[in-house]
């Protein structure tokens, strides 16, 4: 099977992509990083974040890279004024949406979040932080989530539904009550399908689902879904 | 047989006339709202194993849609349109004399169960601003003495059954 | 250069731990060079009782928690060209905000904070001023001017921004701040 | 009419809403067109003796605001109040089903969507997109099954639109619905209805059942090949499940959450299969546009928007009702024409285009006609045609605040502008409200509102900050007002915590 290649600018750079990839992707093969919380590799795209919105010339909207395929001939901006101003807003919207305190947190510099503010600058939130009271659920022998972290990117749930295989997480209400759950709104510890793999600790870019005695920086683990899937797919 | 044994079979027959089809869950749990009245948790799990849906995924469709109710509402169900036309026509006057006099929350039954009292985003009679629905009764151009009175009405209305 | 065309520099303390001050210090031998620039005209380590007027530059550590913070805050404000928000406490909250999920009344603060960890004679202190509802970052309360957060900013930070503004620039943030 | 010995001339008839529901309940009497208003068992029969018997009209119960219809131009509603919405005959005996039987026995699929292309019909959803375009782009899609969704999830409130045309008109939109699937090959079709409409969803499953049993559904319609066959989806309360990818997770059992596009539902919607998503009001053009070319259609409305609008005509208005005028009617004449003004004597002060994501126009702008393209110029949309005027007791700073605290109330928070910015926004609107504002929040208001409609991931989010944007733009004195000197000049703000307790 021959694979199509497109010919499309990055900022400026010619590049050559084989047809299909995203937009995130093919910068990142060409050293181009577009910043994004939501996405991970091996992982279906959510496109939820709002991080990755990039420019394509002819276009006056906004696209998000994580799930927009290359076309031929796009000229793709990744980092114009706008969009360091509008990914600056969606940190401090994040930032300001729950209880984030990075110094009594337990990812804290090890949090996808707050490096993401560090790197963009976000040096203060222009909105009124909020304080949330979210249950935290620490019934599990080691698993624990802080709700008041979660920043909804939904890496958990869609690990434990199509890396995993088991869907104990989904998400229940809606907008910005949004939360997650187990099974029937469960207590971890009374959950039916819940296998304990751990993947949701693993890739939960924020402190809100960690394992209770272990350095995050140990449990932390950005590439395991893209090496299961990888694998899978050889098979 | 039991009242619980027949709302089973009730439903039974929704979930084969869908076919135990994943993607009529909606439906299912409109109907099965419509049987129970509400939707437990038990019930939420059966429908889950039926279907052979995940729990979680179950859960999240029952509480996406504001119209699927998780708790047991009152007997008696008083609903106000917080719609455009309803809003620029004055109905948060109403509900907060309806709140006050019946000493409910909207969002809340009563203590003792008997009147619960909700709101809708809009129940397309927006020619007839402000409406509220008092159990399947919509009342249009509302004044809160009319729909203060009819609450009473059908409050009232029980007690004099019950005797 | 004489004191008089020195750049007048205050620090302030709020509710905070003083880490970030102790981060000033760390400036150390840079702060030799600091002060053949800047006069330091009020802060919690130098003996001046009331905040000055004609104030170029504030460095304010801390949240602002109670009444008495609120009247300093303003006031600092009122005197001072360039206002900022030193740490993460100064620029978030941080953990003087903690106190803010619980929603609670300023009493029921206190009692958690006096009454409720004491085995012994547990009593309120009648001298603290009275807390407010929520404690809050400077800029929700008064205009601030630059940010350093950090809990606390490292010495390179501080000294960065302070040496860019000296210079007459405006210090880029982007990849130097760091949260927590 | 026993009593007066006229039963057998005249038949009585229920039909669907005439549209003047202010003045309910109304009674049509044929021929002539002599609508009578707010009539009750007794008037009837004054009614019945001196209109039918003596042939005299009761003049002072007559409807008497004829402008209300005049400028109006009932291509959508043609049938509204004139047949029963019970009886497929009714529907039959005004040519209903007549341009499905000339599709199917003189009409290639390409040749039916050469006449929609060439009627200009764009969807009357609100995103205006050309509907012969999204036909053909789902005709030339390769993967098979393809389906076809009927949007009837009127979620905006203050619009009734839609559930007055299933009410009123059931067949409209399944012949519509049959010929959009026999020009792009599709054989199963869904309509999402919101459960708030029972009697809609009543009216569509009996005119279903009655089409299904004169086999203008099933395998063999109208004793062609061709087959299509039709199913109710409910809503269950949720504004976002009328966005084009939302209904698709909807139909299939999900949250109705919307995702990013491309994929086009064209090309991947339900179960990844091509499916067309069109609008009931969009579909019940269609039988007009079969019927008498597409050419004939394009002479209404103006030449990039073609054809009537369907609006839902509220608030402060003298005569609220539904609506259908031609494109590019001014909104003037519909508030004042057609409304008949500004009820109560009082002042006009803005009229909201387009639902709680439309905007608010002030009186300089009541010129603008009404198409999509003008309407997104001034910061309006044609939305899913609501249009709710106000007056001077209206107050634009808390309007904007209940739009957005709508949208809060029903973002599905997948996407961070729409789920976190939005409720930031709300927030600002309460300090203001409550006397706590700075100038600088209208910054912050008009940085955010423009990020959120940039940056959200679906129209609910893009099109959210409308209100906001265009009560700033238009109202930005108030605002000051409110900040500044604390003063509502409406009396709808600052109510202290005890004064909102003891109301």
């Amino acid at each position: 099977m021959s694979v199509n290649l497109l010919k499309l600018k990055i900022d400026g750079v010619e590049v050559s992509v084989p047809e299909g990839t995203m937009i995130l992707k093919a910068a990142k093969d060409n050293g181009i990083i577009i910043p994004t919380l939501c996405n991970l590799e091996g992982l279906a795209p959510y496109g939820g974040c709002r991080l990755c919105l990039v420019e394509i010339s002819g276009s006056p909207k906004l696209f998000p890279a994580c799930i927009t395929p290359v076309g031929p001939n796009m000229e793709i901006t990744t980092n114009s004024d706008r969009l360091k101003e509008y990914r600056k807003m969606v940190v401090q919207m994040l930032l300001a949406e729950r209880t984030h305190i990075c110094s009594v947190c337990v990812a804290n510099d090890h949090c996808e979040l707050q490096a993401m503010a560090n790197q963009l600058g976000v040096d203060h939130v222009m909105f009124e932080r909020k304080f949330t009271q979210e249950p935290i659920d620490s019934t599990h022998d080691f698993l624990v989530i802080d709700r008041n972290r979660c920043i909804l990117c939904t890496r958990c749930i869609r690990i434990c539904d199509q890396i995993e295989g088991v869907h104990t997480l989904d998400l229940k209400l809606r907008g910005k009550d949004s939360e997650v759950i187990m099974d029937l709104d469960e207590h971890w510890a009374n959950s039916c399908s819940c296998t304990s793999c751990r993947k949701c600790a693993k890739v939960c870019p924020v402190g809100a689902i960690y394992i209770e005695g272990e350095p995050i920086g140990h449990t932390k683990n950005k590439e395991i879904a893209a090496f299961i899937r990888d694998r899978r797919n050889r098979r | 047989m039991s009242k619980e044994d027949k709302r089973r079979i009730m439903l039974e027959k929704v979930l084969k006339e869908h076919n135990y089809q994943e993607s009529a869950l909606l439906e299912i749990l409109h109907r099965a709202q419509e049987i129970y009245g509400y939707l437990d948790k038990d019930l939420l799990m059966d429908i889950s194993g039926s279907l052979n849906i995940p729990p979680s995924h179950v859960f999240g469709v029952a509480t996406f849609y504001s119209f699927f109710k998780l708790r047991k509402p009152g007997e008696h169900v008083v609903t106000g349109c917080l719609g455009t036309a309803c809003y620029v026509k004055g109905v948060e006057k109403i509900m907060e004399a309806v709140e006050q006099e019946f000493n409910v929350k909207r969002g809340h039954s009563t203590p003792d169960g008997r009147l619960s009292l909700l709101v809708t985003r809009c129940i397309g009679a927006c020619a007839m601003a402000p409406t509220i629905v008092v159990d399947d009764e919509v009342i249009g151009k509302a004044t809160k003495e009319i729909v203060i009175q009819k609450i009473k009405d059908v409050l009232g209305g029980d007690k004099a059954e019950n005797r | 250069m004489t004191e008089s065309t020195k750049v007048r520099v205050a620090t302030i303390w709020l509710s905070g731990c003083s880490g970030c001050h102790m981060s000033f210090l760390d400036q150390d031998e840079r702060l030799i060079d600091l002060a053949k620039k800047i006069e330091l005209v009020y802060s919690p380590i130098i003996d001046v009782k009331d905040f000055p007027e004609n104030v170029n530059v504030t460095l304010i550590e801390g949240a602002v928690a109670n009444e008495e913070q609120l009247q300093m805050l303003k006031k600092a404000r009122e005197r001072t060209k360039v206002l900022i928000s030193l740490g993460d406490c100064a620029v978030t909250g941080n953990v003087t905000a903690l106190r803010n999920s619980w929603h609670h009344s300023d009493q029921a603060v206190l009692e958690r904070a006096y009454k409720e960890p004491s085995d012994l004679n547990a009593a309120i202190p009648t001298a603290v001023p009275k807390l407010l509802i929520h404690a809050r970052p400077l800029h929700e309360v008064v205009k601030v001017d630059y940010y350093i957060p950090g809990c606390p900013p490292s010495a390179d930070l501080i000294n960065y921004v302070l040496t860019e503004l000296l210079a007459g620039r405006t210090p880029i943030m982007e990849g130097r701040s760091k949260y927590g | 009419m026993k009593e007066f010995g006229v039963d057998r001339e005249c038949k009585v008839a229920r039909t669907g809403c005439i549209g003047t529901c202010s003045v309910g309940p109304a009674v049509l009497i044929e021929p002539g067109d002599y609508l009578y208003q707010s009539v009750t068992p007794e008037k009837v029969r004054d009614i019945v003796r001196d209109h039918i018997v003596l042939g005299l009209p009761v003049k002072d119960m007559l409807y008497s605001n004829r402008e209300y219809f005049k400028k109006q131009h009932r291509l959508v509603l043609r049938n509204a109040g004139k047949i029963d919405p019970l009886r497929i005959e009714d529907y039959i005996a005004m040519g209903g089903y007549s341009a499905l039987e000339k599709c199917l026995a003189t009409m290639t699929p390409q040749g039916v969507i050469y006449e929609v292309r060439t009627s200009g019909l764009r969807g009357r959803g609100g995103a205006g997109f050309p509907t012969g375009q999204k036909w053909s782009l789902v005709a030339r899609a390769q993967s098979s099954p393809k389906y076809i969704v009927a949007n009837l999830d009127e979620g905006d409130p203050g619009v009734f639109a839609n559930r007055t045309l299933a009410e009123a008109d059931p067949h409209a939109i399944i012949e519509g619905m049959l010929i959009a699937a026999y020009a792009i090959g599709a054989q199963k079709g869904y309509i999402y209805i919101r459960s708030e409409y029972p009697l809609a969803i009543q009216t569509l499953q009996k005119a279903i059942a009655q089409a299904k049993s004169m086999g203008l559904l099933g395998n063999s319609v109208l004793e062609t090949p061709f087959a299509f066959d039709l199913e109710l989806r409910f809503g269950a309360g949720a504004f976002v499940a009328g966005e084009e990818t939302a209904i698709l997770a909807s139909v299939e059992g999900r949250r109705a959450m919307p995702r990013p596009r491309p994929p086009y539902p064209a090309n991947s919607g339900l179960w990844q299969k091509p499916t067309l998503i069109q609008n009931v009001e969009t579909l019940a053009n269609i039988p007009l546009i079969i019927q008498n070319g597409g050419a004939w259609f394009a002479k209404t409305g103006t030449p990039k928007c073609t054809g009537t609008k369907c609006f839902s005509l509220t608030g402060k208005v003298n005569n609220p009702g539904l609506i259908e005028v031609p494109m590019g009617i001014t909104l003037r004449e519909v508030v004042f024409d057609i409304g008949g003004g500004v009820a109560d004597g009082k002042k006009f002060k803005a009229v909201l285009v387009g639902g709680p994501s439309g905007g608010c126009l002030p009186e300089t702008l009541l010129e603008s006609p009404i198409d999509y393209d003008s309407l997104t110029k001034v910061g309006a949309i044609m939305g899913s045609g609501g249009i709710v005027v106000l007056d001077e007791d209206s107050c634009m700073v808390d309007t904007a605040r209940f739009f957005t605290e709508f949208c809060v109330d029903e973002s599905c928070g997948k996407c961070t502008p729409c789920r976190a910015g939005l409720a930031r926004v709300k927030e600002i609107f309460d300090k203001i409200t409550h006397g706590q504002g700075e100038m600088s929040d209208i910054g912050t208001l008009e940085k955010s509102s423009v990020f959120i409609r940039d940056a959200s991931l679906c129209g609910l989010g893009q099109t959210a900050p409308n209100p906001v944007i265009t009560t700033l733009r238009y109202f930005k004195d108030e605002y000051i007002k409110h900040i500044v000197e604390k003063e509502c000049e409406a009396g709808k703000c600052f109510k202290t915590r005890d004064e909102e307790e003891e109301a």
